[in-house]
């Protein structure tokens, strides 16, 4: 883990760690856009992880600081990223082939909500017309686990962890894992299962901030 | 006699494209995309067009010229993208209330999608059959197929009339190279479209000059190409520009 | 034209030149395994012909002579070809692309058979179980124009130009314009329009020779 | 810890093949040709297989190893491919006379449907439309569908156990690179297959070696590579191979 806290939860960057140590030796990895890509800075080990971006850079590692970037290189959310030895670029369909071939071992994307039952919503808003896919559907229907990082609440302390979803799907039934600022949770069909609480972060207020049941891993 | 493909300015390059156009442009998060072309289209005038792209842009400053630029300019009917709004509720695309106001018509389409259907369009394959989507309101009332135990969404095949992109590289053949993250949906584009006009980074060499075993787009797709100027002329990357003020 | 002969009609490199002299300036030409590779040796002037070969050479030239070839560059017969300034390599899904994406302004191939409906046939014997199809069927259903080099007769002396096809077909009524050893014929509907006779060939013997009507061009 | 892809000897990389294999050939008219890979599998000896390819092979003499020799040697059930015999009735097959006797079923396919349901395999493509064989033999009583007033025949994705290739170049990472002619329908194969093994020309060089840009099958794909070793060892081409001689 990259930093340690006193306050109660996980920050960002700890909710992105602890699903990035669920990262096997030899995966290929998409990281979404946001809180996503804050899993390619926690240190694993030597587990050997590629990181893949939907526009085909295979093999990226870390944002590059102002003055060292190179402008021809961005990962998916657009920032300035270094290459690794052994890193292949390929044009956008041959991208999306690898992703919907069913090479990506696991795609962490941010969402809206997530469901009971593994589905989720990162796309379109209440009442919004139209909305933001980019790669969001292909990855969600194709990647060998799809992982969601998420605050546990909207700021009006809804929880975004729902029996249904409200909102547009991306995919349905396809989640597996969810890290959240109160722990890490598993959509397991009625309700979550809590496979880890962050700390300081007790079962009964976990439940208090979910609209679904949770049951004890 | 080989034909000239090398053209002396942005204006010429894109002085015949006709109202009622549908173009598709490069670029993915800044690499690939023709800035200049797209400034050139925005003085040439164009109206009616149907963009192609995998966003509209503008959703940052300093703002570049983009699709967004064409709209608010009263240029575009409709646009085909993987974004028309932005994913986070705080930004917002200039694009978006043009929309929202029914004054421009939008298709969005799930990015891999979009590749896929513009790399049909290049291959001669009308139509193909995906998962993505199935199960979403973009899969509502729309053709499915069971293959194999597994329901995919059918998808069609979006050819352009004209597409615009970005290179790095490339030689008086119309033979192109891009670099890194600049590759993109660029070479797809430009086996989609029937007119490639292409804005090229570094000095355009004679044929023969690039080895054919690394050439990302053959020249007998592309008609135009032009020389990016330096600044104040040309248009390079955000912050390249902004290095060259 | 290559070559002179005193002998009446043409031989094979004859009926490759008089095809090749009908391709235009930028065109490229997609040539089958046989008589058509032997469209690359006429000379037809500063007309730029762009050579494209099934496994995705874009470009190539006239074939390399012994000692001097490069064993990793063939044509779609084998043959060790050169490349000309501009060339570039894709692979076989890529340059199938151009061939259905109509890139192709004229394939010339040699057939078995062809028919007044402009059909062809190239792949399968009588009797044959199964047969040789190579990229005959993409090209002659995507290209441009299609382009025949046969002999007008089998060895037998039965005509080759027939009302209807009797063998399998390759493609339905794409061919438009068919060079035999008597001359240059177009497919009409009825029968075949005659556009060009060879040396010492006249009507009546072209017509005696071809199991459907002739029509003078 | 980077995996070792790295083997030391064409029958340690094929050791492990089950009989009911389906295995993908790549190479065109000798360039790409796993000439290696396909003798360590005559001496290996797995039977059943299913060999896809875009020929049988053997229509001329010196002969190397190929999937006639599979065949003569009873380890082959069915063939995929674009001839099951020579165009010219002067040439045979080995392939032939087995077929016509029934000792192995064959499937027929255009050249250009079976480079496009290879790259569908590999792109989670699982069927498409293609203008390819519609009015011929091979598309009597299958589907078909009219699109844009032309009619199109469905085609389905053609997956892989396994793919051997020929490559030119190659990084430990697995990252290839084909020389001219070579490339054909390796690359493709690499991506439809789920194990992939390579025969490789040059030495085997360290990751990162490689430029990025100019990669041809990227070493996510590639699982096995093995360095021909010089002749008598080793096979080239048919024409390397008299020369070492």
């Amino acid at each position: 883990m990259s930093s340690t806290t006193e306050t109660k939860g996980w920050d960002r960057q700890q909710m992105a760690d602890r699903l990035a140590n669920e990262f096997q030796d030899g995966w290929i990895v998409n990281l979404g856009v946001g809180i996503p890509t804050l899993c390619s800075n926690t240190d694993i080990g030597d587990r050997d992880i590629i990181y893949h971006a939907e526009n085909g850079v295979i093999g990226y590692g870390p944002v590059l600081p102002a003055g060292q970037e190179d402008l021809h290189l961005v990962n998916a959310g657009g920032q300035n990223v270094s290459l690794k030895p052994g890193a292949a670029i390929v044009h956008h369909a041959d991208s999306f082939g690898i992703i919907r071939g069913g090479r990506i071992d696991v795609t962490v994307m941010g969402a809206y909500e997530v469901s009971a039952g593994g589905d989720f919503a990162n796309w379109k808003l209440a009442g919004q017309l139209g909305g933001g896919i980019g790669g969001a559907m292909d990855l969600a229907a194709c990647a060998q686990r799809v992982f969601i990082i998420l605050e546990h609440t909207t700021r009006k302390g809804e929880s975004r962890l729902l029996p249904r979803c409200t909102l547009p799907v991306t995919a349905r039934g396809v989640v597996t894992l969810v890290a959240t600022n109160l722990g890490l949770f598993a959509p397991n069909g009625g309700g979550f299962t809590v496979k880890e609480l962050a700390p300081g972060v007790s079962f009964e207020e976990a439940q208090a901030k979910t609209a679904a049941p949770l049951t004890a891993g | 006699m080989a034909r000239n493909k090398v053209f002396g300015s942005f204006a010429e390059a894109v002085a015949d494209i006709p109202d009622g156009a549908t173009i598709a442009f490069g670029g993915f998060a800044g690499p690939g995309t023709p800035y200049n072309l797209t400034k050139a289209l925005l003085e040439q005038g164009a109206k009616r067009l149907t963009c192609i792209a995998n966003t509209t842009g503008g959703a940052h400053q300093p703002r570049m010229p983009d699709i967004g630029m064409l709209v608010e300019n009263g240029q575009v009917a409709k646009v085909i993208c993987a974004f028309t709004a932005a994913t986070r509720p705080t930004d917002q695309l200039p694009f978006t209330p043009y929309y929202e106001r029914g004054e421009v018509a939008a298709e969005l389409v799930p990015q891999g999608t979009l590749a896929e259907r513009l790399r049909a369009a290049g291959a001669g394959i009308p139509a193909f059959y995906t998962p993505t989507a199935v199960g979403t309101e973009l899969a509502e009332g729309r053709e499915t197929r069971i293959i194999n135990g597994r329901e995919y969404l059918l998808e069609y095949a979006l050819p352009c009339d004209v597409a615009f992109i970005r290179a790095w590289r490339a030689d008086t053949a119309g033979n192109l190279q891009f670099r890194l993250a600049q590759r993109n949906f660029c070479p797809l584009m430009a086996t989609a479209a029937k007119l490639v006009v292409v804005e090229v980074e570094e000095e355009i060499l004679p044929a023969g000059s690039l080895d054919p075993d690394h050439i990302h787009t053959p020249g007998i797709f592309v008609q135009r190409m032009v020389k990016i100027p330096p600044a104040p002329e040309g248009l390079w990357t955000v912050r390249r520009q902004e290095r060259a003020r």
